[in-house]
């Protein structure tokens, strides 16, 4: 389906059990809204024609308990809405937590474009394919502004922020092609920064990979080209000259800091060292020589690099080595 | 007069009220006749006068950036401008609008011109600090509008880093210096009202006889006074994170942008009060004396206006729930901001239960005040939509947002804005507008504001980013739908702007008390004298001391 | 020293009393202080928030911060509390000159205090720890987030040392009125609110120490 | 400078309660200098922080004589503080709870 059959739409395309039950949640929320305010309407228009002056109507008024009437319609209005408050919250965390078998898609937000990466390593552009059935994770990173990558069609965004990670997930059921966009304004061609989600069967999905064919061999497997190019492996291989901590298995592994802290070389630990090695966390036994990689190494190469040190292959590869 | 056709409207309707202006001195208008005793004046009504001029040239600025946005929305392939320029004329609608029109709106003119009066004092506290103000507000808006001259902003209104610190090639600099004056201006008005309602009232002048709109405009000059000096610190370290890459606000030093996100936010989310509680204040004055039924609620009213200033500052975190705030936060403030809806529901209840039973006059105020009841409801109850987290999730930052604080700020705080400026007009300028005139540009509006902003909250919903110039085709319907309603609402703004400039030299004379209001401010002469109060003001035993009483005693009314 | 002269207010032609009109000024203070109050914690919290962020590179400034001044100017600023006291002690007595004395006192005194804080740039210029200026290399290169904090210093100093040396400057023309004779019997709340004032820069200074000198350490 | 010993007198009378404010003032800096120069326990920072507090309270209370307004002065002196407490609060619920 072309996102443009339709020159009039008045409701989107849900694509995710999440994305039906936030349709669900705001129509019973517009239906409490209605209930709330049409009396309203109804009773302003009515007085007004009933009451207008000159009209003759009785005017008297009785005695009115006012403390309990307007404790009522404080109390009922408010207690009636948290009942969206808890479904909304239920929802929220519900997309919080993804499951442990979602695919992890990659994604990086720059000045003005998406860049997705597929854990089999292909990537594209600003357009995104995806299978259906399958949780999909999606970690994403921004390398300059905060961009926010939003998916209408799974009722569902996050925002990317240049210093960390943040993730989102969804369990695709429908195939089609929809739209995605960058929702935090982000500079000139902000409104540029949009493109295409289509939806596949499993089946075409693991075609389309084929078919794609961009580097082969994964994240991890670039992520091995990209040690070697920066050369980590002088000081980091075993029996390098410069006596550095060696990387086999670090990843995982508790790591006792100078200060006497330990930590677990978890992928946020890696990332650090790599970009900022002096920051706070030195590890012991080690003096403070490698150079901070801030601003040299790009983001998506350093994704692959750390995707390579958490893969196995790093152990691999230098336990191999004398 | 050329409104012969129209004397039987509602203007002169009430004989009795005698004009009280014969044989006294001169009014304030006409006190003194010189440039510099406008220019140097201390009288509040003056001073008020002078920022009613300003903030309206202010509204034209952000009314034709509003129009060419509407405009260059009408095609999907974003042809009419660049879109370097559709982004520098959003960012320039919304500063001016929310700092140089909204903020000072209703306080700044109704509240600087009616406070005195309404608690029958001779002047604010400190006139030359009321003075002063203005002039800062001034100071600021020339650095904003240098920084329009030179090139103009492109970060949108909310100034987000990095964009704002590192990557936006823009006079970001001049705009933010101009943002943090005004800043003071607010500062300034909210420290002389809260400092006047606390020590200026006439004898006998209790809290609990006080209208309305002086408890609201307390309640919006506390968050003045409580709100503003935040985002002025954020804004001088983000002036000082461009000009000295300090790095605060950086995350290439480590620095972190969220942190900017909190502090514009704890002031920027009270600011809406600062526009919506004024217009509250203004709608409790309109309704009870287009009813001449006693306001309902009263005490219940006048808390509630606390109760919004109070919990109006827990709630800045439902602007950042996609945005990498903690997701306990995210709770926390989602929770809190429902919290809202107590002393919102209770302003607009009581408003309801004034009209029942009223004997009522449809004038133009009164219309202006009935459309804002509406709008503002739907406006508020789409603020809970977007405190849901999980339909957050779906609309942040879409056009539903856009749509949600449309309603609010032009359905609720515009709407009071006219409804106020046709209410005290009279009592501003001692002339009478054109009634029928009034009510068609009040209809014009109305109808003109849903037709702009209702698709909105569809394309929202569609998911149709803000703040896009380029958009998908599917859209356009429903953006050509609002941009044809942009032109209705412009048209009805056009009309008072006319109506009202000349019913100040060719309008009938207004009597004291044209509405047969009660207050105090209807007890002096229209235009008011000079000193306000040519005798001992006397405090009314009961405010809103209208015919038409509901009351727990069940004594009878006619 | 002679006697004490009349001491009152002048009432201003909108006010109906003097306990109005002093009532007035009091509170008109005391709103002002509020507002200062929130602009120094937005100062505040974003130090708090680099300290949790990041702990070790703020320690590592914090310990390039000249502490020994920092703590004597402390003593100084505790000190023009003192004689600004004593300068509002003695405009209640109608002890116009005396007054007078204990004014540039405080004014002295927070000269002094500025007078350190310069010495305490220059010296942290000489050794290397301005960060945001961009031709001049910085001493923690090794730590980047540290020159967040270093930079926060700035500002925060610098917003206090503004707001010190309007209070100075406000206090000089005072004393220049303050020394014709009549003052006291016309103006004497005006040292009482000014008194307010430097009381909270000396109030802001006390929160400020622990903050950016001591806690860190 | 003061001439009679009835004014000194006088002036003392006046002055104790502002002198004793300040020396009051200076014994608590210098409980916060001793502790920030010799760190002696870890966490020390809490022990510095309450004393701020106190410092802070002393120029309050004593050198703006809010003990002596109207509790209208009070009131506001107090405000602020609060306001400060609530932005403190929920920026820290973001901060504390940030994985």
């Amino acid at each position: 389906m072309n996102p443009t059959d339709l020159a009039l739409r008045l409701w989107p395309p849900a694509a995710s059990a999440t994305a039906v039950e936030t349709d669900w949640l705001i129509l019973a929320f517009t239906v409490l809204t209605l209930l709330l305010t049409v009396p309203v309407f109804v009773a302003i228009t009515w007085f007004a024609i009933r009451y207008r002056q000159g009209e003759p109507a009785d005017r008297s008024h009785g005695t009115i308990r006012s403390v309990l009437i307007e404790i009522s319609w404080m109390l009922i209005p408010f207690l009636l809405t948290l009942i969206f408050f808890v479904w909304g919250a239920r929802l929220f965390f519900i997309s919080k937590q993804a499951p442990g078998d979602a695919m992890v898609i990659e994604a990086i937000g720059r000045q003005w474009m998406w860049k997705f990466q597929h854990p089999t390593g292909q990537s594209e552009i600003n357009d995104l394919h995806l299978p259906i059935g399958q949780p999909i994770k999606i970690r994403m990173i921004s390398q300059d502004v905060i961009h926010n990558l939003y998916f209408p069609v799974f009722r569902m965004q996050m925002a990317t922020l240049p210093d960390r990670y943040t993730e989102m997930w969804f369990k695709p059921d429908r195939t089609g092609t929809y739209r995605l966009y960058c929702s935090e304004y982000c500079g000139t061609d902000h409104s540029r920064m949009d493109g295409t989600l289509t939806l596949m069967t499993q089946a075409d999905y693991a075609a389309w990979l084929q078919n794609a064919g961009a580097q082969q061999g994964g994240q991890a497997g670039a992520g091995r080209a990209i040690y070697e190019s920066y050369a980590c492996g002088t000081c980091h291989d075993p029996g390098a000259k410069v006596r550095a901590p060696s990387l086999a298995g670090l990843y995982g592994r508790e790591v006792r800091l100078a200060d006497g802290r330990i930590v677990t070389a978890d992928e946020a630990y890696l990332r650090d060292k790599i970009l900022n090695p002096n920051r706070q966390k030195l590890a012991a036994d080690y003096k403070q020589v490698m150079p901070a990689f801030r601003n040299v190494i790009p983001t998506d190469d350093l994704d692959r690099l750390v995707a390579y040190l958490k893969s196995g292959r790093a152990t691999a590869q230098q336990e191999a080595s004398p | 007069m050329t409104s012969g056709t129209i004397t039987d409207g509602p203007a002169l309707r009430d004989p009795h009220t005698p004009d009280s202006r014969i044989g006294h001195g001169p009014d304030y208008l006409h006190a003194e006749h010189t440039l510099r005793s406008w220019f140097f004046t201390t009288d509040h009504k003056r001073i008020a006068l002078l920022y009613l001029a300003s903030i309206t040239a202010f509204f034209v600025i952000g009314a034709v950036t509003a129009g060419l946005v509407r405009l260059a929305l009408v095609v999907p392939d974003g042809q009419v401008f660049t879109n370097d320029t559709y982004n520098k004329l959003f960012t320039i609608h919304g500063v001016v609008m929310v700092w140089f029109f909204l903020i000072p709106s209703i306080p700044a003119t109704f509240g600087n011109f009616l406070i005195p009066l309404m608690i029958g004092a001779r002047d604010l506290a400190f006139p030359k600090l009321n003075l002063a103000s203005w002039y800062v507000f001034m100071t600021g808006a020339f650095f904003t509008l240098v920084s329009v001259v030179l090139g103009g902003v492109d970060t949108g209104w909310t100034f987000y880093t990095p964009l704002s610190t590192a990557f936006s090639n823009t006079w970001v600099v001049p705009a933010l210096i101009g943002v943090t004056i005004v800043g003071f201006s607010s500062i300034l008005t909210g420290l002389n009202f809260v400092v006047t309602i606390h020590t200026m009232r006439a004898p006998g002048m209790t809290w609990f006889r006080l209208p309305i709109f002086v408890w609201t405009h307390y309640a919006t000059s506390l968050i003045f006074l409580l709100a503003t000096p935040v985002i002025t610190v954020a804004l001088v370290l983000l002036i000082a994170e461009r000009a000295f890459h300090i790095g605060v606000f950086d995350p290439a030093y480590g620095g972190d942008p969220v942190l900017f996100q909190h502090l514009f936010w704890f002031y920027s989310h009270p600011a809406v009060y600062i526009m919506v509680l004024p217009g509250m204040g203004v709608i409790s004055e309109i309704v009870p004396a287009f009813a001449q039924k006693k306001l309902f609620g009263y005490r219940f009213v006048a808390y509630a206006a606390i109760g919004l200033a109070s919990v109006t500052f827990f709630v800045w975190g439902h602007h950042m729930f996609v945005n990498g705030q903690s997701d306990l936060a995210s709770v926390a403030f989602s929770v809190l901001s429902f919290a809202v809806a107590v002393p919102s529901a209770v302003k607009v209840y009581n408003w309801t239960a004034t009209i029942h039973k009223g004997s009522l006059k449809l004038d133009t105020p009164m219309l202006y005040a009935m459309g804002y009841i509406g709008l503002f409801v739907l406006g508020g109850l789409t603020g809970l939509y977007l405190a849901t987290l999980a339909i957050n999730q779906h609309v942040h930052a879409t056009y539903f947002v856009v749509a949600h604080f449309h309603y609010i700020m032009v359905g609720g705080t515009v709407l009071a804005f006219l409804g106020g400026l046709h209410f005290w007009w009279p009592k501003f300028t001692g002339r009478m507008y054109i009634e029928a005139w009034g009510r068609i540009s009040a209809v014009l509006i109305f109808i003109g504001f849903n037709v702009t902003f209702f698709p909105q909250f569809i394309l929202g919903y569609l998911g149709m980013p803000r703040r896009y110039h380029v958009y998908p085709a599917e859209f356009q319907f429903l953006n050509i739908l609002s941009s044809a309603g942009s032109t209705i609402l412009a048209v009805g703004y056009i009309f008072p702007m006319i109506y009202l400039v000349y019913a100040i030299w060719f309008g009938k004379r207004a009597p004291a008390n044209p509405w047969d209001a009660r207050g105090l401010e209807w007890t002096v002469a229209s235009p008011p004298p000079a000193h306000n109060f040519l005798t001992e003001p006397q405090a009314p035993k009961v405010p809103y001391d209208y015919p038409i009483q509901a009351r727990e005693t069940g004594r009878q009314h006619s | 020293m002679s006697g004490g002269t009349s001491v009152g207010v002048r009432l201003a032609s909108h006010f109906a009393t003097v306990e109005q009109q002093k009532h007035a000024a009091v509170l008109g203070m005391w709103a002002w202080l509020l507002t200062e109050l929130l602009l120094f914690a937005g100062l505040f919290l974003t130090a708090l928030i680099l300290r949790l962020t990041h702990p070790e590179a703020v320690q590592a400034a914090a310990r390039h911060l000249k502490f020994w001044i920092g703590a004597v100017n402390t003593v100084v600023l505790i000190g023009s509390s003192l004689t600004m006291s004593g300068a509002i002690q003695l405009s209640r007595l109608g002890w116009q000159r005396g007054m007078v004395r204990f004014m540039l006192a405080t004014a002295a005194l927070g000269t002094l205090f500025l007078a350190l804080k310069g010495y305490e740039y220059y010296a942290d210029y000489h050794e290397h720890m301005m960060p945001f200026l961009s031709d001049r290399p910085y001493a923690l290169t090794d730590s980047p987030p540290s020159r967040l904090f270093v930079n926060l210093y700035y500002v925060a100093t610098g917003l206090h040392g503004l707001h010190l040396l309007t209070g100075i400057a406000i206090l000089l023309a005072m004393t220049r009125q303050a020394s014709r004779p009549g003052f006291l019997a016309a103006h004497q709340n005006r040292i009482e609110i000014f008194g307010l004032y430097w009381h909270f820069i000396d109030l802001i200074w006390i929160v400020a120490f622990p903050t950016l000198y001591v806690l860190n350490r | 400078m003061f001439g009679t010993s009835e004014e000194r007198r006088i002036l003392w009378r006046h002055m104790r309660e502002p002198v004793l404010t300040a020396c009051a003032l200076l014994i608590m800096l210098g409980v916060n200098v001793a502790l920030g120069a010799t760190l002696p326990f870890p966490h020390v920072w809490i022990v510095e922080l309450i004393v701020a507090g106190l410092m802070v309270a002393t120029i309050l209370a004593f050198s703006m004589e809010v003990r002596r307004e109207p509790p209208l002065v009070r009131l506001f002196a107090c405000i602020g503080f609060v306001w400060v407490a609530i932005l403190f609060a929920m920026t820290l619920v973001d901060y504390l709870s940030r994985r």
